[in-house]
């Protein structure tokens, strides 16, 4: 117990109070840099779309979050073996933190690259010109050609990752509920602004929104009963309050259920996945992205460190429902792709079942376990950027061309292009040579040394059916002749080529020599969350 | 010579030509084509060198390379040759270089220089490419050469690999190319069946697979458990002292995963689709080299790191494969097809190498080995010759056939040649290791190398009758006058196969003497000893000339 | 069984014990072929090379192969007269030479080498197979004049020649084996050898299927032996067998399962239904293969095996049934068939039955057996290729009722052919008489009821050929002509070239004198003595030889009368009388007596019943069940799908139901 | 009066928002289901914090009214276009994503 806890402190606030004096916790800011960082460009970005013209947004917006990203990269870099709790006892820094903050970090820049691509729509980029023109007004089409961009999207998602970053160094869970409200906020309105389609994506955007605030109405009721069991809610305090069982566990066990939850929901676990198919369907596509890889590592970031440190001493209890929660999730998620004819709602169903292997990693429950978790979500974040960064590619005359059926013959048109996406689609059904493969090996063999065997079994025989709707895909886009006016590959969109360029090497690269990040990912979990 | 690299050099040529030969514009096909034959020629000849420097009296893993690849799964880039992989890696390095002549003209097919024109210009990036689906859809010449290469090293990488994580990555890795071969470049006109048998091929493998996959991970947790680290390597794994309960289990993983790829019986019907759709190369190597990944497993992982379990399965392994070899000899004769009707034929071919493999003798574990080639050699020439056939009447079914041996006598001539070879007529290759299967399993298993035996009938049943419904009696279809003979390049692709099917079955020994030591010892450090003559015999006839 | 502790087992060569082995006295010694004898390995290259010459060499053999072909078979027969008489030159019982070639398949314990055995047996066979084989190149030479594929025929005899040589001349199980195949494999090529007919396709088929089945007794006899005395050589098995260290069970087994390879290869019931359908084949074919040599070689493995049969009474007793049987078989159908071809080939079938009876006998009969198929190869090569003569002369007419009165016009094939057909019925003092006699003597001599049975059926068998053999004959070349040499089905009957009256003479010689050499004096019995062990010459005789020769010639007489009477004295129709005017027996007989039949309705048609059946099972079962669940997880899905209602409130109360779930799980856990 | 009642009352209010969020309609109104929740949950901290004797439970709660508030700004936004284009608020006529 490094930091004075927030009880107690709240406790002198009154006193001192009285006296009319307020001695400040000491706050280290070095250490708090990287979030720092990302709030000060989201700010910045407010300022310029509030003071500057148009076309100096659209100029400026985009390097400006690439850069605020790539810088706080930098920082976390530079933080590297930092460990330690900070801010009086509300954020805590430690490797495994680190790692995930990284990770979110540069998928929230190659996210950066995907949205501010403007060579794809005849017009301006993926994102709406203005959200507030209705759909079938006049002023409809012109907004849709219009050159103009909703340029807050990049404030939105410079909020966005600052929320997730802070979700994931969470150290109490007041800080956890503020950062995932942070983090989901903009991402309800992000889902919002896609240029063609308004209608779904304005639905994605209801829907989310409504669902994302019925959870978190669960996140916080747990938080208040957990409150209510440990008397503070600052992971290790209900971790050492978990340990001696005095107080009534009812409260306990209720508050992890309904925390759990508000974190289930976030990663799309059945049965809190419904809303992941139609917000992944109706998103702006690079927003999906960004959804589909920081949000998940975010999410899964916060739920590890929720079930490591607080209730690392419960495992034995909660275990079983993450068992039946995670075999869920790979069931529905594999079998409900099979028939999907939306490419992107089917990568969706194919990021829950993605979600329910994740599980078998903290089902292991074992540091082998953190390791593969960790490992599979960086893995699975490049590979699925780059995915849905190819998807924009493909585009009929009035946007991408997102039904199943326009991609036949695909092969047969642009090679390498399908070519890539065939070997993004190996990756996700967890071919060797692929990072799809180590992942999946990493999180099953700590599962199998976890004695979570009939997990593994399970995941595999779903991975076994998973296998068959990406495979179908490569059918479609190889083995049948193309369809007469077929989809035309856009060329030349730099941007969204270095973003699935990245996300596609990555993918080799930890297929085929997995041992540096496998190195990283294995200290992050020897060394563990600090408490 | 043996400090050289063989084995990763055999690795690493084909890749690097794969990428050479997809960098191949389209219009310069035949240079494609020339770069492919050359490697796989030098391949095959460094093959054979590797061969020539392999020391058959050596116990042990030879050309051995280890270099730690995953350290955190104790996985290591870890090669090595027994006499098992040896040969495989000879048949399989033999075989390629003859597709890649058989398939020289096969992809690009007769079409117009205009399509092709168009399909140029149409072609690179696709980028605005419009209409004309026909021409957009040509199938590129380079890719498929390509496949074959990176396809040959994953069959040479999966016999080499002496560490089972190496092994399942290329077991899987080896997938992809056949199910491109298949997919893209299989029976043209058959567009919904190509796929079909594809994704057939690929998830019935992957599912094999996977539950392998399982298997393995639990032999990593055991060997962490015994040793603190666990380990992929083989040579320890099989060190390793596991209960009879956990064998079995991780048995069957490793089992049913070899017994799909194989295919044993009832897991096979994937083969056929898969058989007839395939270009003609692509199902000899198919047949010929791929599954054969599953026999050798049988023998390579099964019986030495399961011992326990594999004599406690053995009987039922052994009823399998008998049941394999009549099932498929009777559905051969019922066939139509020509293509599925060779594939059938190898189920009942695989019956006959599953039951050497359980026998636990040493000469039903030779006869096992020798038959994989054998069978990789005749099954190939059987291929090839139906592949000239279709490409001449382009028909599959045998009843569009009839009185080809008046037209076509040479052709007539190596079908039959690879039919007796088939249905192992002594003298051919075949008949050496298909009679060390039975009298090895005769030895342990009495009844059930009877029974067996019976097959043979049935062999010459569906070979001679596919012979006379297609080659004898009158002419079938007036176009089938003008049918020309073998071309001066279809026989060289024949030619050295013919010959090597003669001379193994005059001459098997130098194969037998590389094979042998290395079965005997792995049945021997599995505890299984060959039974004795119930009476015996002095030592000039038991030891006799080796 | 006496079994041995593993101990003394020979694992692999590197741990073999010098196992203290059985005093086994009556092993055979093989001397190892030194000078002259080592270049018996040309017996079987020389035809090879022929083979192989005609084969790879294409069109341009075309003009010389036949010549090539006919030399080569040539050459061997010199180079086995040679060996024959270097054989001569040694003392009696160092008359076997052996060469080892090469190790075939040498793995561990099971030891097998390519070598040849020269010894008494084998050196007859060899001069029977390379003399008449040489003779009937030369026919060939004239008979398939026409042909356009002549040179794929002669590759094709020189193969069979190299396969039958391999047979006669392996000096261990596996190599008889292997020979044993090849031969079939070129009789196959041979029968099939106008292969657009389809008729030629089947039959050359059904040879094939009827040898496997043969094929797989000997297989399974081999494989018995090396389980049983871990090696498949002549020397070890025989010693072994000899030394009667061989359970009887085992043995009986062994001698059973070669037995069923004999049958196969020998036409013998009840795979006897081939051998007739061969005759599709050309005729000298018929007379090489189908009469004269391979079909004996069942013969030859009895023989070859003798210390195994001597050793158990049980398999000879069914050696002599079968023989006897098919002698009666042959015969019975032999009187009611027209075509020519087809009546050879019965009586081929029943004269081996009486070479089977003959080995059957035991020591006292194996030498019989081989004279008589010594003789057999004579006559019957010669008959053959005398009727090949006249199918020629009426342009491939084979209906002996549309023969008759041809002897003016062909002579040369009347007085040889006629020559063969006395030998044939026993007429004294030609080979038939002696060899023939001697069997049937043999056979009353085995004394008991049995011997009675056997003698009587062999005696009648002699009646009935003489009768057959007697028809056949006069109808073809006695009584009117029923043939015309005008008209749309116009004949010109003449003499055969010179190339191919010529080979018949000296066939017809041997048929003359063949049989006298071998039995006066017994001289083939004692030069066989060491192989096959003494005849019991000093046997109990049932009744006196004299008597039994003077019944035999009354029983032929017989025959020979009754034939005469029915075909010479009273006319010939030129078409068959419809089986409704004919006896049952003949129409059974015109039938084969029902054996295509049984083997159609017992084995063919189940067959295909069982093929069809597992065709449907394997798509609608097997693979039905795969593609069943691949549907019902489709289906699952596509129903799961519904439950995706697009409604934010049944997606709400989705997780609400979640959320009751994990807490009622949580709950459950924590109570429990 | 024994604190747990406001635990009981808290309960129920929350089992009414979330029972309402399934039964309403109207986007406006599921939302408020949605704050009611919110303020249960707030009752039951500023209960515990009582039960506790620590301030932490009200300071949390005045966080999740701000966080409330700012979640009203964004809800509303979402539900205003929709309504607009839609002319209508009911959540059961936005269902062009499903199955």
């Amino acid at each position: 117990m490094s930091a004075p806890p927030t009880a107690v402190l709240a406790q002198d606030a009154l006193a001192q109070s009285i006296q009319g004096t307020i001695d400040v916790p000491p706050i280290q800011y070095a250490a708090l840099s990287p979030i720092i960082i990302v709030f000060g460009v989201a700010l910045a970005a407010v300022l310029i779309d509030a003071f500057a013209s148009a076309r100096t947004r659209r100029l400026l917006q985009p390097p400006l979050a690439a850069v605020g990203f790539a810088v706080a990269f930098v920082a976390v870099v530079l933080l590297h073996g930092r460990r330690q709790i900070l801010a009086a006892g509300a954020v805590a820094i430690d490797s495994p933190t680190l790692f995930l903050e990284g990770a979110i970090l540069l998928f929230a820049f190659l996210a950066v690259l995907l949205v501010a691509e403007r060579r794809l729509d005849s017009s301006g980029g993926a994102i709406v010109a203005s959200a507030a023109v209705t759909p079938g007004s006049p002023g409809a089409t012109a907004a849709r050609t219009s050159a103009a961009v909703q340029t807050e999207v990049y404030a939105l998602m410079a909020f966005s990752v600052a929320g997730m970053l802070l979700f994931v160094s969470a150290n109490t869970l007041l800080v956890m509920f503020v950062a995932l409200e942070i983090l989901s906020l903009p991402l309800y309105l992000l889902a919002g602004l896609a240029r063609r389609r308004r209608l779904l994506s304005q639905e994605a955007a209801m829907k989310y929104f409504l669902l994302g605030a019925f959870s978190s109405a669960f996140f916080i009721y747990g938080l208040a009963f957990l409150y209510g069991y440990a008397g503070s809610v600052d992971l290790g305090r209900i971790a050492d309050a978990a340990g001696t069982a005095t107080a009534n566990d009812t409260y306990l066990y209720l508050g992890m259920a309904l925390l759990g939850i508000g974190l289930f929901f976030k990663i799309g676990a059945v049965p809190f996945h419904s809303w992941t198919p139609d917000v992944y369907q109706g998103s702006p596509t690079p927003i999906t992205a960004f959804m589909a890889a920081g949000t998940k590592v975010a999410a899964f970031g916060a739920l590890l460190r929720v079930f490591y440190v607080a209730f690392g001493g419960l495992r034995w209890d909660w275990r079983p429902t993450v068992w039946t929660i995670a075999i869920m999730t790979m069931v529905v998620g594999a079998v409900l792709a099979l028939t999907q004819r939306d490419i992107k709602r089917m990568l969706a169903y194919s990021a829950i079942a993605h979600a329910g292997f994740l599980l078998t990693g903290l089902a292991a429950a074992n540091s082998d376990g953190l390791r593969g978790s960790l490992f599979y979500l960086v893995a699975y974040g490049f590979t699925t950027i780059a995915a849905f960064g190819l998807i924009t590619m493909v585009r009929t005359a009035d946007g991408e061309a997102s039904d199943l059926s326009q991609w036949q013959g695909l092969g047969r048109r642009s090679p390498v292009l399908a070519g890539i996406f065939a070997f993004l689609l190996l990756a996700l059904a967890g071919i060797p040579l692929t990072s799809g493969f180590t992942g999946k090996f990493a999180v099953f063999q700590a599962a199998v040394a976890g004695n979570a065997t009939p997990l593994v079994v399970v995941a595999l025989v779903t991975s076994a059916i998973a296998a068959f709707f990406y495979v179908r895909v490569i059918v479609l886009m190889f083995f049948q002749e193309p369809v007469m006016d077929g989809p035309i590959v856009v060329t030349r969109p730099t941007l969204t080529y270095a973003a699935v360029g990245i996300g596609a090497i990555m993918t080799l690269l930890l297929g085929v020599a997995p041992q540096p990040l496998l190195d990283l990912a294995g200290t992050a979990a020897t060394s563990g969350f600090v408490r | 010579m043996n400090s050289f690299p063989w084995l990763t050099t055999l690795l690493v040529i084909p890749v690097v030509a794969a990428v050479v030969v997809l960098a191949v514009p389209r219009r310069f096909a035949t240079l494609a084509k020339q770069i492919t034959l050359v490697v796989t020629l030098v391949e095959f000849g460094l093959a054979l060198l590797a061969t020539i420097a392999y020391e058959p009296s050596r116990a042990g893993f030879q050309f051995a390379q280890k270099y730690s690849w995953i350290r955190q799964f104790g996985v290591s880039y870890s090669v090595g040759a027994d006499g098992i992989s040896l040969v495989l890696i000879l048949l399989a390095t033999l075989l390629v270089p003859v597709v890649v002549l058989a398939s020289w003209d096969e992809v690009t097919g007769p079409a117009p220089a205009a399509a092709a024109r168009a399909a140029r210009a149409a072609d690179p990036g696709g980028a605005a490419a419009g209409p004309a689906a026909g021409v957009v859809s040509r199938r590129s010449v380079p890719a498929f050469f390509a496949l074959l290469l990176v396809l040959e090293a994953g069959m040479v990488g999966v016999f080499a690999a002496t560490d089972v994580f190496l092994f399942y990555v290329f077991f899987e890795a080896m997938l992809i190319p056949m199910y491109f071969l298949i997919g893209s470049y299989g029976a043209v006109k058959e567009q919904a069946q190509r796929s079909y048998a594809a994704v057939k091929f690929l998830l019935y493998s992957l599912f094999g697979g996977l539950l392998m996959l399982a298997a393995v991970i639990g032999l990593y947790v055991v060997s962490a458990d015994q040793l603190g680290t666990g380990t992929f390597d083989f040579a320890t794994l099989r060190q390793l002292d596991i209960t009879p309960g956990v064998q079995k289990l991780l048995f069957l993983g490793f089992f049913i995963a070899f017994a799909i790829k194989a295919p044993l019986f009832p897991f096979h019907t994937w083969l056929p689709d898969a058989g007839a759709q395939s270009p003609t190369g692509g199902a000899i190597l198919l047949v010929g080299v791929l599954d054969k990944v599953g026999t050798f497993g049988l023998i390579r992982y099964c019986i030495p790191l399961f011992p326990k379990a594999s004599s406690y399965f053995a009987p039922m392994v052994l009823a399998l494969a008998v049941i394999g070899i009549f099932y498929g000899a009777l559905l051969a004769i019922g066939q139509r097809d020509m293509k599925r009707l060779v594939a059938y034929t190898s189920l009942a071919h695989f019956g006959f190498i599953a039951m050497g493999t359980f026998a636990l003798t040493s000469q039903g574990g030779t006869g096992a080995v020798l038959y994989m080639v054998n069978h990789g050699l005749s099954t190939g020439l059987l291929f090839l010759v139906v592949g000239f056939l279709v490409a001449r009447r382009g028909s599959r079914d045998v009843s569009a056939y009839g009185g080809m041996a008046r037209v076509t006598p040479v052709l007539a001539g190596v079908f039959l040649i690879a039919g007796l070879s088939s249905l192992a007529l002594p003298g051919l290759n075949s008949f050496v290791s298909e009679f060390l299967v039975l009298v090895g399993t005769f030895t342990r298993y009495r009844a059930l190398a009877i029974v067996a035996t019976c097959g043979i009938v049935l062999a010459a049943v569906y070979i001679l009758y596919l012979y006379q419904r297609t080659m004898t009696g009158p002419l079938v279809g007036e176009q089938a006058r003008g049918v020309l003979d073998l071309s001066l390049r279809e026989k060289i692709v024949v030619a050295p196969v013919v010959v090597l099917i003669i001379a193994l079955g005059v001459y098997p020994k130098p194969l037998i003497n590389i094979i042998r030591p290395t079965v005997t010892a792995t049945f021997e450090d599995a505890g299984h000893t060959d039974p004795a003559p119930t009476i015996p015999v002095n030592a000039s006839q038991a030891g006799g000339h080796s | 069984m006496s079994t041995v502790p593993m101990s003394r087992v020979p694992t692999h060569p590197a741990a073999v014990p010098m196992v203290t082995r059985y005093a086994m006295p009556h092993e055979p010694h093989y001397a190892s072929a030194t000078g002259i004898f080592s270049v018996m390995w040309l017996l079987l290259v020389l035809p090879l090379a022929g083979a192989a010459i005609l084969l790879l060499g294409g069109r341009r053999t075309n003009r010389w192969g036949h010549l090539l072909a006919t030399a080569a078979a040539a050459t061997s027969f010199v180079v086995a007269l040679l060996l024959f008489f270097a054989l001569l030159g040694r003392s009696g019982d160092d008359r076997a030479v052996s060469q080892h070639l090469f190790s075939w398949i040498p793995v561990n314990s099971f030891q097998v080498d390519a070598g040849l055995l020269f010894d008494q047996l084998s050196a007859l066979f060899v001069l029977l197979i390379t003399g008449v084989g040489t003779l009937i190149h030369v026919y060939s030479i004239g008979y398939m004049a026409h042909d356009p594929a002549r040179r794929k025929f002669f590759a094709y005899m020189n193969l069979f020649l190299a396969s039958m040589l391999l047979l006669v001349l392996g000096d261990n199980f596996l190599v008889l084996y292997a020979g044993w195949e090849l031969v079939g494999l070129s009789s196959y090529l041979l029968i099939k050898f106008w292969e657009d007919r389809p008729a030629a396709a089947t039959a050359a088929n059904k040879a094939f299927y009827m040898n496997r089945v043969g094929d797989v007794g000997l297989a399974l006899a081999v494989m018995f032996m090396f389980a049983t005395v871990g090696s498949t050589n002549f020397d070890t098995v025989f010693g072994a067998a000899a030394a009667g260290v061989i359970g009887y069970g085992t043995l009986t087994a062994i001698a059973l399962l070669l037995l069923l390879g004999a049958c196969g290869k020998s036409g013998q019931f009840p795979l006897q239904a081939w051998l007739p359908d061969a005759m599709e084949g050309p005729t000298p074919i018929s007379a090489l293969i189908h009469a004269a040599t391979m079909v004996t070689a069942g013969v030859y493995l009895i023989a070859r095996a003798n210390p195994i049969f001597t050793e158990t009474q049980a398999a000879r007793t069914v050696v002599v049934i079968i023989g006897a049987g098919t002698i009666l078989i042959g015969c019975v159908i032999g009187c009611a068939y027209d075509d020519i071809k087809k009546v050879l080939a019965y009586s081929t079938v029943s004269q081996i039955g009486y070479m089977f009876l003959a080995v059957g006998l035991g020591p006292a009969g194996y030498a019989l057996g081989i004279m008589h198929l010594l003789a057999h190869g004579f006559f019957k090569a010669g008959l053959f290729l005398g009727a090949g003569s006249v199918i020629h002369a009426m342009n491939d007419e084979q209906d002996m009722r549309k023969y008759g009165a041809l002897w003016r016009l062909m002579p040369v094939t009347w007085a040889t052919f006629g020559i063969c057909y006395l030998a044939i019925i026993g007429f004294p003092p030609l080979s038939g008489f002696f060899t023939k006699d001697k069997i049937i003597e043999a056979a009353f001599d085995k004394g008991g009821t049995s011997g009675y049975l056997l003698g009587s059926a062999a005696l009648l068998g002699a009646g009935i050929t003489a009768f057959y053999m007697t028809r056949l004959f006069l109808m073809t070349f006695h009584g009117e002509r029923r043939w015309s040499d005008k008209g749309p089905r116009a004949v010109h009957p003449h003499e055969s070239p010179r190339v191919m009256t010529g080979p018949m003479i000296p066939l017809a010689i041997g048929a003359a004198v063949a049989g006298g050499l071998f039995v006066l004096g017994g001289s083939v019995q004692n030069w066989l003595a060491p192989v096959v062990g003494e005849s019991a010459e000093e046997g109990v005789h049932t009744m006196s030889p004299v008597v039994l020769t003077a019944l035999t010639l009354l029983v032929a007489a017989g025959g020979f009368a009754g034939a005469y009477l029915r075909y010479q004295l009273r006319p010939v129709e030129a078409v068959a009388p419809p089986d409704a005017e004919v006896g049952l027996v003949t129409v059974a007989a015109r039938h084969d007596l029902y054996a295509n039949t049984f083997n159609e309705a017992v084995f063919m048609r189940p067959g295909q019943y069982a093929t069809r059946f597992l065709v449907w099972l394997d798509t609608v079962g097997v693979d039905g069940a795969v593609r069943g669940s691949a549907a019902a997880v489709g289906g699952l899905s596509g129903r799961l799908r519904r439950t995706q209602t697009g409604f934010v409130r049944s997606y709400a109360l989705s997780m609400l139901g979640g959320a009751v779930l994990v807490v009622g799980a949580l709950y459950l856990v924590k109570v429990g | 009066m024994n604190p747990a009642n406001y635990l009981i009352l808290s309960a129920l209010l929350f089992t009414i928002g979330a029972v309402g969020v399934l039964l309403r309609r109207n986007a406006i109104v599921v939302f408020m289901c949605v704050e009611l929740m919110l303020n249960a949950a707030n009752l039951t901290l500023v209960t515990f914090s009582r039960i506790n004797g620590t301030l932490d439970g009200q300071i949390i709660a005045f966080f999740v009214m701000v966080v409330a508030a700012a979640e009203v700004v964004i809800g509303l936004a979402v539900i205003l276009t929709i309504f607009r284009t839609r002319r209508s608020a009911s959540v059961d006529d936005v269902n062009l994503l499903k199955y």
